[in-house]
């Protein structure tokens, strides 16, 4: 069987088309592949539809972000639970291309945005769920009543290409996320033609105990070592201006 | 703009709402000022946060010592686990939510009105926003607290009578937190159980579009 | 917050009533909570509804299966993968109610049990699934097509309680499943009112690293250690008449 | 019945199913004579088998030694576990299957027709039965293997024109082994591509009903 681990980022990146669908993993830092986004940034292909979380403004510390993606305007349209910054008050190039039209820029619920990866992957078409009934997201969709209660209909996202970082990882694609880590990882992995991950370790197959693995590998096709492959291993988190934080 | 009123700090805020969170209560916090109340959840009760992320049983934001890239709560900020502990993916966090499991979601807003409807996901004028997880959790959680400041930086009032922004949700709120009082929504008004100290009803009312109604019982906020 | 803990299997099944829905967990031995099996036949409730995989025969040696409670008559319907035996010539007691017209069997694709049980726990009304499509299965059900494949309405199954066998288990109810114990177990879980856990071994909450939990504790009401209570730990499953096993 | 011929027995019509498999692949064995499958894998491939349970790269059926109560099979029979392996619930086990990324699932089956029918979950005069994860694999394998004696017990041909049974799935079967031969549904007839050690054509056809096409390099099945 072919091995799966590439050597550097810009191997596992390799192919990606203009035009391709990309499911980017991420909540804040933890399980963000900034160095396969990187990556693609370099890479060039254009006219990308991202699938994400969010996406974050540029952070201007050299770490890529998906955002920098669409200031480059290298993204045509993004699938998003947040297409504005959390902060009203500061606006994302996103934002900004937006309302001037330069990209589709579509927003969901985060549950919804996150069962419909999970169906893609599930091989489920659609399902019905509670969240948006009665709001601008319920327009234009079927709406159901089950046991009195009213549902929208959701269908099924797939993509050409997951992005994703994890913890640890075999040379047969196993994954094992830690903590935070995990959030849209394992769903993405499973909704993807061609799952690739950045991983803070790789070990042998084997090495990992089948009952902590979260992401069976044959879901994934490239794995790349991060130290290996001289990425970027840590970037923390943003600190909140909280009491416990202030009273350190 | 008030008398011998000074507004509650944020802190204050969300320690308020913390004292409302009963013993084994499964509560989400949100973006915001939220994400500040697992720094005040008394000491004799056992709350289990849970966020959008997959982390279930985490505890207090972490130091900037404490911190690691690994554990950050629904804000994406670092906090510490607790012993509780346990992970689960962003499908089935969202499962949980859905499954009516959450006790409370305390969530920002811009805006809240007197029949329980919500906005807290996009501002006037703007094409996009931030809808997150907020419909998920307003349509799963039992309670949903609003935890915000009681009018905009420019001193228009986000409690009124009918929500102007989009909605989040319809009819589910069941208890807003401001730095003004403590208010819940009863479909024609805004009952005021508890009032920011240094304030009077009238002040209060005043920065509301929505009649207010005083409890019968009405105090100052404390905690 | 009180504790999960109880001290008997009887303590375990307490309060299940006449009448009540119960999801049945295991395939095989693997995961199959034969105490609390044991337990609710000793407990007595009547008129039950078992939702699982299949329902064993009686086995003979004094492990007491979902097959015993429906030979005793305590089963008003069953819903199922299997309701007859994989071997045709064995005819079980099930089967023959059944035929009787003693019991209502209602049969299911395997998957689609599953996947509504999941749906179940996770807040989803309703799914569409292609599993069954141009069989007797879809007698009734909405069919629909997306992309061109047709597909068939499933609706959600919740349940009053589910009987879990688990691994490792914490105070708080956080548990770990071994191998194929794993199963039905965690969705099983999440789709009942109250979940009951029979576990090989419990142990203080904080002693499982979160990253291995399979299921988390606020979705388990009552879990009872095996060793603890006087339970059967080890059920050995069904050896095949295969190469390997020949060769030994 | 039959002249020279000897059925084949039930481990040489898993060792010439195995020799099927690619390298790579991700395969699903059912109950019954399948699950013998995993025994006689060819040394120079890795195949990945999936079960229902959620067991992911299992290997061989263990001996009574290696037995555990923590390992089996979609048969739940005892097997090992490869280094490959990993678990997940059932639930998602079906997602894999449903999502297409099994390679073959191999099946026992009542009966086989020339269209790609078959039938597995039911026999005549009986009420309920047994589906099992059948229908899940039959619509989302990419392709389907159907390991199955010849005849029933009172030697009734199993291959037919259509079946008579409830069906599994429609028009899904790719390859059909039995203890007479090895076989492909074509629409109208049976290719019959390898035939058991001592047996005619002719023979075969006649415990077939059904149209059977020699292959042009027919030969003996060998494994």
């Amino acid at each position: 069987m072919r091995s799966k681990v590439v050597s550097s980022f810009a191997e596992a990146v390799s192919g990606i088309e203009d035009g391709s669908s990309i499911l980017v993993a991420g909540f804040g830092e933890p399980g963000t592949p900034h160095n396969l986004i990187g990556a693609l940034y370099e890479q060039g292909a254009r006219d990308l539809t991202l699938i994400a979380n969010g996406a974050g403004g540029p952070r201007g510390d050299g770490v890529t972000t998906t955002g920098d993606l669409v200031a480059a305007k290298r993204v045509r349209r993004v699938l998003l639970a947040f297409t504005a910054s959390t902060h009203p008050s500061r606006q994302t190039e996103l934002e900004r291309l937006h309302e001037a039209g330069g990209i589709e820029a579509q927003i969901t619920p985060q549950g919804t945005l996150a069962e419909r990866i999970r169906a893609g992957g599930a091989g489920i078409p659609a399902f019905y769920t509670p969240a948006g009934v009665g709001t601008e997201v319920a327009e234009g969709k079927e709406q159901r009543t089950f046991g009195g209660r009213s549902y929208l209909l959701e269908e099924a996202i797939t993509a050409g290409y997951a992005l994703l970082r994890c913890w640890k990882a075999d040379t047969f694609g196993n994954l094992v996320f830690r903590r935070a880590q995990r959030n849209f990882n394992p769903i993405m992995a499973t909704a993807a033609d061609c799952t690739i991950v950045e991983a803070e370790e790789v070990v042998e197959a084997g090495a990992l105990d089948p009952d902590v693995i979260h992401t069976p590998g044959i879901f994934v096709e490239r794995v790349v070592s991060i130290p290996q492959a001289g990425g970027r291993l840590r970037v923390l988190p943003l600190m909140p201006a909280s009491a416990s934080a202030r009273s350190s | 703009m008030s008398g011998a009123g000074k507004r509650l700090t944020r802190d204050l805020m969300a320690a308020r709402v913390a004292a409302e969170f009963g013993d084994g209560w499964i509560v989400n916090l949100g973006v915001g000022i939220p994400t500040r109340c697992s720094d005040f959840v008394p000491e004799d009760r056992t709350v289990v946060f849970h966020a959008e992320n997959g982390v279930i049983g985490y505890g207090r934001n972490a130091t900037i010592e404490e911190a690691t890239p690994y554990v950050v709560n629904g804000g994406a900020q670092p906090v510490l686990l607790t012993p509780l502990a346990s992970i689960v993916h962003h499908a089935d966090a969202f499962a949980i939510i859905r499954r009516g499991l959450l006790d409370a979601a305390v969530l920002g807003a811009y805006e809240g009105a007197v029949n329980g409807d919500f906005a807290n996901w996009r501002i006037s004028g703007r094409k996009g926003g931030g809808i997150g997880g907020a419909m998920d959790l307003a349509t799963g959680a039992k309670r949903v607290f609003l935890l915000l400041e009681h009018t905009t930086r420019d001193g228009r009032p986000r409690l009124l009578e009918r929500c102007s922004l989009p909605l989040t949700a319809s009819g589910v709120v069941t208890l807003i937190m401001t730095d003004l009082g403590l208010f819940e929504p009863t479909g024609d008004s805004f009952r005021l159980r508890e009032i920011a100290p240094g304030f009077t009803v009238d002040e209060v009312q005043r920065l509301t579009v929505a009649p207010l109604v005083p409890a019968p019982d009405l105090r100052e906020v404390t905690v």
